[in-house]
């Protein structure tokens, strides 16, 4: 089977990363084996439509695709937004 | 060999969610739900679950976490760490392992994954895979027992999620606690993301196309995985993500709030209407049969409208309960 | 097997190998930066030599056109999203390894809030 | 269309359909005036709905034209019959009667989403009442609980968030459990249908998932039913709800779980389960007499009034249990009946609530003292409702303690004890009513203290109507007996 | 192989009981939350594990007659309702914390509890 050998190295990879997103150590990193995982899963279900022989099904490969993107907007605006609540928060300490 | 991969990546469920509960940084345990979601989608998808896979997508992955982000922001980054808290507690424990105890003594005399000879695989279920062609005339099994044979239950699964906006609503919407910010913050609250130009013009660039793919998956949904719900969530996953670069303001701007609970309103209106003209019609509840001279084509008929009625509302509350959160944090 | 499914074949695991290495630089690396670095880089080259092997397995069919377009979606927003995050880290006040700034705090150094 | 024919599923889609055009209502007084004619309409539907079980037997309804097992069923008997009574009449009483107290309470901004959520708590309970499909019933189980939640949490007072919080979250886990026994249970019959389920359950009865499966359905359930031990979030729900919410819930949804509860054990797993007569009475026996004496017990050092008819209520769901355990049909039939008088007692016990609190604005023991002097239309009512609680002789309660009474002395030995620990429970309720006509009519009114009036004439009006209902029921016995006998003898298998 | 027969069921009774602990345990409120939806998840593997056919795809037919093997579409569609539902459910919690969080100052139960008992 031609899938194979990317199929193991696609899962290694997930698991590498899930490791990363456990380990953190700062929230960057989690974010970023987030994002990784994302883009290995929808590589997974690609190949895996195929794999299953179902190649009607790389719809939802296309759906990771767009909507992965989703969830690092998400994260940025929640950063910023406590940048902001921090800052709110250091002036009404000052007062 | 897919049963090894899914070994493979049930264990790494497991490992996933025992990460989530212990660590304490609540933000990780988002992310690190990001990512139970994808791999529960992975797993639905090599055991022949195809639209689940791809509600967990919209669910899981794009509305989900935005939710759980947006109540971060309003509460707190970190659980409290007390003296000897983060030991494991007992009684709790015991409670859990019982349970668990229970269900693994029970799985000893379950039918094997896979058999073809279990009895889920017996009665009701292969009914539905000989008289779809004939009674629906549609591909997608899955869409037809869902808007069709067990069409009442997606009714009420429409109005779970009619609930939950008005409760959202009802909550958060109404009454507001004033927080003082200097005009120059709330200012920097409304941009939102306008300043991060590559995110922003990219993330522009996509909206056109999810909204695009929400309609293929919404009209193709019985022809292939999707379906109302599905593209609903996908729909509303494109306009959050325009809420999120273009701030808030925009975004409503964009969809007014009244569109909004007549969306929320009328989905679930036009679900139940479909099912009252049924009646009118001389059927039952939910007979689409009657609504066309050709049996199976006044199923098509109705498998469209109340697919549609389902994306309308599901699409209205997703944004509704974002809004509602979002506004809470530009205040 | 056919010459295409061979070129495919190949295509893919280099694919595969690529993306593992990406895998073993977020797990390897020091800093933010470099594994974000280890983790785009094989990203683009893993995602674009997959889909391609994928494109030639499939040949002129519909699901050619779908990955066209997984891959050019991935390829526009997984740059975009490694960019943002790397922005926001800096801008925070997240320092790459090895640089001494002092105008950092340095409480901000460790642990989950940079 | 024959109307007659599509009742069963009117009964549900008329709350159900209107939620949404209530939400949108944005006049002032327009969405409750649209809840009350569509509650009353409901229950105008139960009304003739149950006419027709009575003159022709139970009622099916194949949904989408599907035939059962292959579509959704809804089934309507005598049993499912009162059950849709209890829920619409409550729900109409309670809007009719709480208009002006959901207005201090609610305000007009939240009105609409308000009363929406109303009516879905009525289709939702409706639904679980009338359908024949296990897992239709949860979607409807999930309608009910999380429109009860937006319910509890409009009220004012922020512990009612805690309040809605904790219900959420064990109410989802009772919600879950209920799906994991449906679902292993379909894993072994290969159905949902609850008659189809019942046929096919009995080849597989002896393996482990079902019998793992009605322990989940079990337990999820009487999570659901606030059944001691399980009762924790329902006192502090019952507490902080807007008062006519509570006067509402407290009447009907702890009551479909436990209609539900019934229904499984008895018809699903008793004909077919080994060991699950003894199994039900070695459980939940125990259970239910703790229940009562630690519910009454607890009731008489309660200080809120709310939470002191709460802990009541805990007690009131034990001896509708120790009906369900006793398994024989004088039991059951008690059990049922006291379903329907419970709701009757407990709605007009937490309406004459809801006119004190609109008076007082505060439902405190001590806040309240000398309030009988005040406001004596009212504690006559709440006076005449705790004695039907009592159970002392031509009020409701007495009819179905009576029957618990004669079916414990009926079980033998235990029996005794069982009518015993009934009796000293009613003695606890004694006390507890006691409490409250103390406080109400020997204690002078505290200095400083608000100043009472008389509640308004609507809300006193719709409360003698329920009081005396607690009358007439206790004298004229016809309606609920005869439906509650039929229901206990179908359930046990006797009467088919 | 047989090893592996029963796997997937017993990942569903270790994150049910993962889910649950999380649930009974935890004094954070979103962390609660969190672990319903882990326990919530759990469930929807329980089901869609035992749709599966050996042999057989996804129902969704790839011919006009519908011939082939396929897995069982039911619990799918079950499952389908299930997820709304979670997701439902976790949205309107997520309110009632937001608004808790704003009353009481805190998401933790036990500050929550010290602060009513005073009150």
């Amino acid at each position: 089977m031609i899938f194979y050998p990317v199929v193991f190295a696609l899962l290694v990879t997930m698991a590498l990363a899930i490791v990363r997103a456990v380990k953190g150590p700062s929230l960057y990193d989690r974010v970023l084996a987030v994002n990784m995982f994302g883009t290995k899963t929808v590589l997974f279900l690609a190949v895996a439509s195929y794999l299953m022989g179902r190649p009607d099904f790389l719809d939802l490969a296309l759906a990771y695709a767009l909507i992965n993107s989703i969830g690092v907007m998400a994260v940025l605006q929640f950063f910023q937004s406590r940048e902001f609540r921090r800052r709110y928060e250091h002036r009404h300490e000052a007062e | 060999m897919t049963l090894v991969f899914g070994v493979f990546l049930l264990t790494l469920l497991v490992i996933v969610a025992v990460a989530i509960v212990r660590s304490t940084n609540l933000f990780a345990a988002v992310m690190l739900s990001g990512i139970f979601s994808l791999l529960m989608a992975v797993n639905f998808f090599l055991l022949d679950a195809a639209d689940v896979a791809l509600t967990e997508a919209a669910v899981g992955a794009g509305v989900a976490t935005v939710l759980f982000l947006s109540a971060l922001a309003l509460t707190a980054e970190h659980e409290q760490v007390r003296p000897g808290g983060a030991a494991l507690q007992w009684l709790p424990l015991v409670v859990a392992f019982a349970t668990g105890g229970l269900l693994i003594y029970a799985t000893f005399q379950n039918p094997v994954i896979g058999d073809p000879n279990a009895p889920v695989h017996q009665h009701v279920a292969p009914w539905y895979l000989e008289n779809t062609p004939e009674l629906i005339d549609i591909p997608n099994v899955v869409t037809a027992v869902l808007g069709s044979f067990r069409g009442f239950d997606t009714l009420g699964e429409v109005f779970v999620v009619f609930t939950a906006g008005i409760g959202v609503l009802s909550i958060l919407g109404l009454r507001h606690t004033l927080v003082e910010m200097t005009s120059a913050e709330i200012d920097a609250r409304q941009r939102s993301l306008r300043h991060h130009l590559i995110p922003r013009v990219v993330g522009r660039g996509m909206v056109p196309f999810i909204l695009l793919f929400a309609l293929y998956v919404q009209f193709h949904g019985e022809y292939s995985p999707g379906g109302g719900f599905q593209a609903g969530a996908i729909a509303a996953a494109a306009i959050i993500l325009y809420s999120l670069l273009e701030g808030d303001d925009r975004g409503r701007a964009l969809v007014p709030e009244w569109l909004l609970q007549i969306m929320v309103a009328s989905g679930a209106l036009l679900f139940g209407g479909v099912g009252v003209v049924c009646m009118l019609l001389g059927g039952s509840f939910l007979d689409y049969s009657v609504l066309a001279e050709v049996p199976s084509e006044g199923q098509h008929l109705g498998l469209l409208l109340i697919e549609l009625g389902v994306g309308i509302t599901v699409s209205g509350v997703l944004l509704t309960v974002f809004h509602a959160f979002a506004r809470r944090a530009s205040r | 097997m056919g010459v295409v499914e061979l070129i495919s074949f190949v295509l893919m695991t280099a694919g595969g190998f690529c993306v593992f290495v990406g895998g073993v630089g977020v797990l390897r690396m020091p800093d933010l930066y470099t594994r974000m670095h280890a983790a785009s880089v094989t990203d683009t080259a893993g995602l674009f030599l997959v889909a391609t092997g994928l494109m030639l397995h499939a040949g002129w069919s519909l699901p050619l056109f779908k990955l066209v377009a997984i891959l050019v979606f991935l390829l526009v927003t997984s740059p975009t999203a490694a960019y943002a995050l790397a922005n926001a880290a800096m801008l925070s006040g997240h320092p790459p390894a090895g640089v001494r700034d002092e105008t950092v705090p340095s409480a901000g150094r460790d642990g989950e809030t940079p | 269309m024959n109307l007659d024919a599509h009742l069963p599923i009117l009964q549900i889609i008329v709350p159900l359909m209107t939620a949404p055009v209530v939400s949108l209502l944005r006049v002032p007084s327009l969405p409750w005036a649209a809840a009350t004619v569509t509650s009353g309409l409901a229950f105008a539907v139960a009304v003739t709905l149950t006419g027709q079980v009575l003159a022709g037997g139970p009622m099916s309804y194949a949904l989408g034209g599907w035939v059962p097992p292959y579509g959704i069923e809804l089934y309507v008997d005598h049993f499912s019959a009162l059950l849709l009574l209890i829920i619409t009449g409550a729900s109409t009483v309670a809007l009719a009667f709480g208009k002006a107290s959901l207005d201090q309470e609610v305000g007009h901004e939240r009105a609409p989403m308000f009363y929406a959520a109303w009516l879905l708590v009525v289709a939702g309970l409706c639904g679980i009442v009338a359908t024949g499909d296990a897992f239709n019933l949860f979607v409807f189980l999930e309608i009910s609980s999380l429109a009860t939640y937006v319910l509890i949490a409009s009220a004012p007072d922020r512990r009612a968030l805690m309040a809605t919080f904790r219900y959420l979250i064990l109410g989802t886990v009772g919600a879950t459990f209920y799906l994991i026994g449906v679902g292993l249970i379909y894993m072994m019959t290969g159905t949902l249908n609850l008659a189809d389920m019942t046929d096919r359950i009995a080849e597989v009865g002896e393996l482990r998932p079902v019998l793992v499966a009605a322990g989940f359905i079990t337990v999820g359930l009487a999570l659901k039913a606030a059944m001691f031990p399980l009762h924790a979030w329902m006192p502090n729900a019952y507490t902080f709800a807007p008062h006519a919410a509570t006067a509402f819930l407290a009447a009907c949804s702890t009551k479909a779980a436990i209609y539900v509860l019934i229904r499984f054990d008895l018809t699903v797993f008793l004909p077919h389960l080994s060991d699950h007569a003894e199994q039900v009475s070695g459980f939940f026996i125990p259970l239910a007499v703790l229940a009562f004496l630690i519910g009454s017990a607890v009731a008489v050092f309660e200080r809120n009034l709310k939470r002191m008819l709460g802990y009541s209520s805990v007690a009131q769901i034990g001896y509708i249990l120790l009906g369900l355990a006793l398994l024989s049909p004088l039991a059951l039939t008690g059990a049922i009946v006291h379903l329907f008088n419970h709701a009757l007692m407990k709605s007009a016990l937490f309406m004459a609530v809801a006119c004190l609190a609109f008076r007082a604005g505060s439902v405190q023991l001590p806040d309240l003292a000398g309030c009988g002097r005040a406001m004596p239309l009212t504690m006559g009512a709440f006076v005449l409702a705790g004695l039907s609680m009592i159970g002392v002789p031509l009020t409701a309660g007495f009819v179905s303690k009576w029957y618990l009474i004669l079916a414990c002395l009926e079980y033998g030995p235990l029996g005794y004890v069982l009518a015993g620990g009934i009796l000293v429970s009613s003695l606890l309720a004694v006390a507890y009513v006691w409490k409250v006509v103390e406080a109400a009519y020997f204690q002078p009114r505290p200095e400083g203290a608000r100043e009472l009036r008389e509640a308004p004439p609507a809300m006193l009006a719709v409360l003698w109507l329920v009081a005396l209902g607690n009358v007439w029921f206790g004298i004229d016995t016809d309606l609920t007996l005869g439906l509650a006998e039929q229901a206990a003898a179908t359930l046990l298998g006797d009467g088919s | 192989m047989e090893f592996l027969a029963l796997y997937n069921y017993w990942v569903f009774a270790v994150l049910l009981l993962i889910g649950l602990y999380a649930v009974v345990a935890k004094v954070n409120l979103v962390k609660r939350l969190i672990g319903l939806s882990i326990f919530q998840g759990a469930v929807f593997l329980l089901y869609i594990s035992m749709d599966k056919v050996e042999g057989g795809t996804a129902p969704i037919f790839q011919t006009a007659d519908g011939a082939g093997v396929f897995s069982n579409p039911l619990p799918q569609v079950l499952i389908l309702t299930a997820i709304v539902v979670g997701i439902a459910t976790t949205a309107l919690g997520l309110a009632v914390v937001v608004r808790i969080r704003e009353e009481y100052g805190t998401v933790e139960e036990d500050v929550i509890e010290d602060m009513d008992a005073d009150s």
